[in-house]
């Protein structure tokens, strides 16, 4: 039985690259991921926040790898929406962070996909998995939708990652004027694959753009989550094995609960009741 | 004086005996924190633990509520699980031989919607190698039938816990419900339902509504609040039910260190249980229980020494 | 529905009638939060207060406890004040002045160890110019007489609101206490004495100890727990009572800003009372105040159409 | 009737002086002050902790005065000693932090004692409001006691400010091994007026040695505070007015609770009935 896992992890740069976007390097003896892999992170040694914050990880940084500091660790990407967000964001170099992970089960390329055509469709800070997804893969295509001009930097690693990148923006400010999913519609056949993350009324839409064409389609979910190991059960997402085409107009019964955490955050899209979401 | 102390020194001066059963130390898993125990194997080390006190079990499989189930709140947060657990059959079959490998108590937390179905659970977990004693819920604010029902009024927590000593010879700790007038009540009815011990408090009911969506952020509504923001109520319940109790009592709400857990023993309790705070640090109970060694060892007293120890 | 949309941007939004008293806004200063309004002078806008509502006032002067009287928890405080105060007549003889002087409401909150003193503190008060409303503080856990076993028994709640009800022409709001195992019994208990509004919740009782000393905090052992970390449970309180009130409900605990505030009346508070805040920032409640009426700006909506707007 | 004064203050240096031990110089305009006033700041945005906390001052900063900067703030001086103080002495120059204050009534030289030998009577940060009275007076005899040598520079201040230094070590370690309170016997004559702060224990002996010899007495004392201004009435101290001697073996009765926050800090040491404490 193993004791305490090491989660200390200390900053070596927290970035504002966008406003209101930080890239928070960590250096972190655990810097073992996969993508679509998450960490808990605790933002305070406080109280209040209580809990501890999940954040995908955007990429592993390793001793010799491309990305050279001498030290193995993690890559994280957030934006700053509530109090945690807050408090991280005024992290510095050298400052230490208790951090859980990774954990779940992330992105991964079946053997039986992999002659499809690979889309990676994300939304906001959806992206930040699936550019990891993309280092990994070398290849594909990644349709990134956002509110405007602003964000379109966010998308940038896929790009870098070998990808070709079509952005959607809803006020049309950069990229095609829409949303991501409408991007899908233009790209999806039956013969695709697809990997998505984003705001869960994009990932309820992909589940069934992709079911009317027959194609495959993974999505990474969110929950707030208290333990981010299985233990509370408190990520609960309706979900359930089935092998039927999914239908938005019908309800789904007797699904059981998948933790978001433990049994995701990645999950087939077809397994999951969206109207319980 | 001299002698003696030389004696506890070789001894483990965190044991503790509560209804009948050795406990490594007084540090346990709250139940519904800790999952059943494997979850946390890889951050803790489960030999250094008091005992595990899993996630409270039912006759049948439970789905649990839809989500969302948890939401922070200030120094706390509200959870509405609905007893989501695996039955009671497939936790002996598929749980146990895990927790038999661990060298700690396993302690049975159950439920159920009707006073026969807590007494059969007990009944099927009386014969289970491993178990060392069952902790009765009476007070689960989650659930539609039961729960807090049982929880609130003496006449029912009586019938249920005499129910569950009738069905089984396991020591038996009846966990009680903070969400009531007169906690000392509620004491008087489980001792003469002949509870072995009483652990306390479960979560009070609490509420957080999303101003912008003008809806609670739980989906079942209200959910039971529990961590730090609680503690205060909770060493004040655990004090109050000390003045009048018989049996041991298990102090929680709120501990999240050593110095937290100290309050409960002072207060009265015989052991306490962790709960919230393994979310937030796996390896919370073990690090607390080296910090009451330490506390032990710095002020030179035992641990018997210490429980109940205020002066008011 | 354009025209009255016109009509109401002229008027106050904020503006509120309980008990057929009109405030100017649904914010008021908790009791025993505020002192008697003089002390924030320097340190807000007293004018754009809904109300004040004064520290609990008894017939004699009162001492109060002995200290430590305070101590911070986690997300919270705990307090034992004892009720200190000038007493009525003092009161309305040096207090009143200055409060007159300003333009919000006042309400004094009243407090006593028997009925009667409960009744001839309302009488002595339903003479005072300027006093619009009486608060009866049946819950204050910090006496030794009085206070909690009013607050806690349905049928001496009943007797003083009607005792109260009888000595006075004020209107009258009852202020409830959490620590009891079902509000709603309290909420009709108060109701059928004649209640004006019922407001809610004051302190939950709670206690901490200090281990290296083996004493609690506080000399009066146990004191009243306010502040964010009973702000959930303070919500559901309300939500549960507005599900079978019938008079008009004040609801507080924990509100530290205006998102808070919007939970109570979302939940059906139709005004909402500060306190722990205003030790934090004693600008809290004209602050929450303005908050509210920027979303309901916002969301444009009327405070009418806000209060009970929850959808669960 | 006002509105809120200011309570916005900028880090101007947050130096630790000594292990431990934090100088704060704030940027402030509200920084009119009195010796033994005190500050009650927030030392987070969060709510735990949730209470402001209470800071003495030690010294007020004027442009254009001997310490310039440019700038009109208050210096304080403080010892890590949990969490609140310990989230403050992480802020760095240029952070802002909410300050409400000047509260209380502090230490004055009355006329009738304008004659008497002054006696600065303090232990640990005790010495605090005492300097910053020692500024005003100019001279005196400033008498102070700490664990060991390594506090004793926190007493450098009474030198610079025109006073006569002793100083008294538990340990022995430097001056003369005893209690603050021994050169106090050494000292006090029935012509003295005392001003002490420190810890409860040795206001109480000064009292009491006060009392003995017949000279005159005033400490400044210490209570968990909430609001600071008088409100909460939670920094209750038994006191009241009698004009007799202290005699600590009496139990003295009738007498009110005084408030530490608006009646204080600074009190008449035979006002206190120090068996209540
Ligand atoms: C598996 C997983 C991976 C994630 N990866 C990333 C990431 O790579 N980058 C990133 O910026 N964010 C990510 N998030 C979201 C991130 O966890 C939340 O933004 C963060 O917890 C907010 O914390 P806070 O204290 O700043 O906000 P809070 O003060 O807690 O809340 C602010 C707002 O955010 C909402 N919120 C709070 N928690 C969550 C949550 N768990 N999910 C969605 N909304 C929430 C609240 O409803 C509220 O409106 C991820 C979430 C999950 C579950
Ligand atoms: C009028 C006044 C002036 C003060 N001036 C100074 C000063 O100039 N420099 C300085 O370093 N300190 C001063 N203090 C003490 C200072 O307020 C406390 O040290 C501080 O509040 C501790 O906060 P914390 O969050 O770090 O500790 P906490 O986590 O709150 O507590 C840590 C320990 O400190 C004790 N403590 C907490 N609050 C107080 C308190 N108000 N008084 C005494 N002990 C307390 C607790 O019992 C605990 O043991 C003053 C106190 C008062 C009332
Ligand atoms: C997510 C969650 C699930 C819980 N499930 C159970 C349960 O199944 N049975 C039970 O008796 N108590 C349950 N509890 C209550 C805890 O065991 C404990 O009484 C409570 O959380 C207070 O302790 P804490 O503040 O340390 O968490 C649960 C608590 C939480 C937070
Ligand atoms: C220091 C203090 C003194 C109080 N005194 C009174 C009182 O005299 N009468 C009363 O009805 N409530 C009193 N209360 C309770 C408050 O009015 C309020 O009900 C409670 O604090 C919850 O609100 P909060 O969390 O916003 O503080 C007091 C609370 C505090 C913190
Ligand atoms: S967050 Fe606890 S089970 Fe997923
Ligand atoms: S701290 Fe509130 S009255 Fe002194």
């Amino acid at each position: 039985m193993k004791k305490s896992p090491d989660t200390k992890a200390v900053v070596l740069y927290n970035k504002e690259i966008l406003p209101g976007y930080f890239l928070l390097g960590l250096k972190w003896k655990a810097a073992k991921a996969a993508p679509g892999q998450f960490v808990m992170l605790r933002t305070s040694g406080g109280f209040d926040p209580l809990l501890r914050r999940p954040l995908g990880i955007y990429s592993v940084i390793n001793a010799g790898g491309k990305k050279t500091f001498g030290d193995d660790g993690i890559e994280l990407l957030y934006k700053v929406v509530g109090k945690g967000t807050k408090i991280l964001s005024q992290k510095v170099k050298g400052d230490g962070i208790d951090v859980l992970g990774p954990l779940g089960n992330g992105f991964t390329l079946k053997a039986e996909h992999e002659n499809k055509k690979v889309i990676l469709l994300s939304g906001g800070m959806g992206m930040v998995p699936l550019v990891f997804f993309a280092k990994a893969l070398g290849s594909g295509t990644a349709l990134f939708g956002c509110r405007s001009k602003a964000e379109v930097q966010l998308a940038s690693g896929f790009k870098k990652n070998g990808c070709k990148l079509r952005v959607a923006t809803e006020d049309g400010s950069a990229g095609e004027k829409g949303l991501a999913t409408d991007l899908l519609k233009d790209e999806i056949t039956n013969d695709s694959v697809v990997y998505a993350c984003g705001p869960v009324a994009m990932l309820k839409a992909t589940a069934a753009i992709a079911a009317t064409v027959g194609a495959v389609c993974f999505v990474s979910l969110e929950r707030a989550m208290a333990c981010g190991i299985g233990a509370c059960l408190g990520c609960a997402v309706k979900s359930g094995k089935h092998s039927g085409v999914y239908d938005p107009s019908g309800v789904i019964e007797n699904r059981e609960y998948k933790m978001v955490c433990s049994d995701g955050p990645v999950f087939d899209g077809a397994d999951i009741d969206w109207e319980a979401f | 004086m001299k002698k003696p102390a030389r004696v506890k020194l070789k001894s483990n001066p965190l044991e503790v005996v509560i209804a009948g059963v050795k406990f490594k130390n007084p540090v346990m898993t709250a139940s519904g924190t800790f999952g059943y125990g494997s979850e946390f194997a890889a951050y803790t080390d489960l030999n250094k633990l008091g005992a595990i006190v899993v996630k409270g079990l039912s006759l049948k499989p439970r789905a649990g509520n839809p989500g969302p189930r948890t939401v922070e709140t200030p120094c706390g947060m509200l959870n509405a699980i609905g007893l989501q657990n695996v039955g009671v059959d497939a936790f002996i079959k598929d749980k146990m031989p895990f927790l038999r490998g661990v060298d700690t108590r396993v302690i049975a937390n159950i439920f159920g919607e009707t006073i026969d179905e807590y007494a059969e659970v007990a009944h099927r977990l009386d014969n289970c190698p491993g178990v060392s004693a069952l902790e009765i819920n009476i007070s689960c604010p989650n659930v539609k039938k039961g729960g807090i029902v049982f929880g609130t009024d003496p006449l029912q927590a009586y019938a249920v816990v005499k129910a569950v000593k009738d069905a089984a010879r396991l020591p038996v700790i009846t966990k009680l419900s903070p969400n009531v007038t007169d906690i000392k009540v509620m004491v008087k009815a489980v001792e003469d339902a002949g509870t072995d011990a009483i652990s306390l408090i479960n979560t009070l009911t609490g509420m957080a509504i999303d101003v912008e969506k003008r809806r609670p952020y739980l989906k079942n509504v209200t959910g039971g609040l529990s961590g730090p923001a609680i503690r205060p109520v909770a060493v004040r319940l655990c004090w109050e039910a000390k003045k009048v109790a018989r049996v041991p009592l298990v102090g929680m709400g709120g501990i999240m260190t050593a110095s937290d857990a100290l309050e409960f023993l002072i207060a009265g309790a015989d052991a306490v249980q962790v709960g919230t705070a393994s979310f937030v640090d796996p390896d919370a109970a073990v690090k607390i229980a080296s910090g009451i060694a330490d506390y032990l060892k710095r002020h030179a007293m035992t641990l018997g020494e210490l429980v109940g120890s205020i002066r008011v």
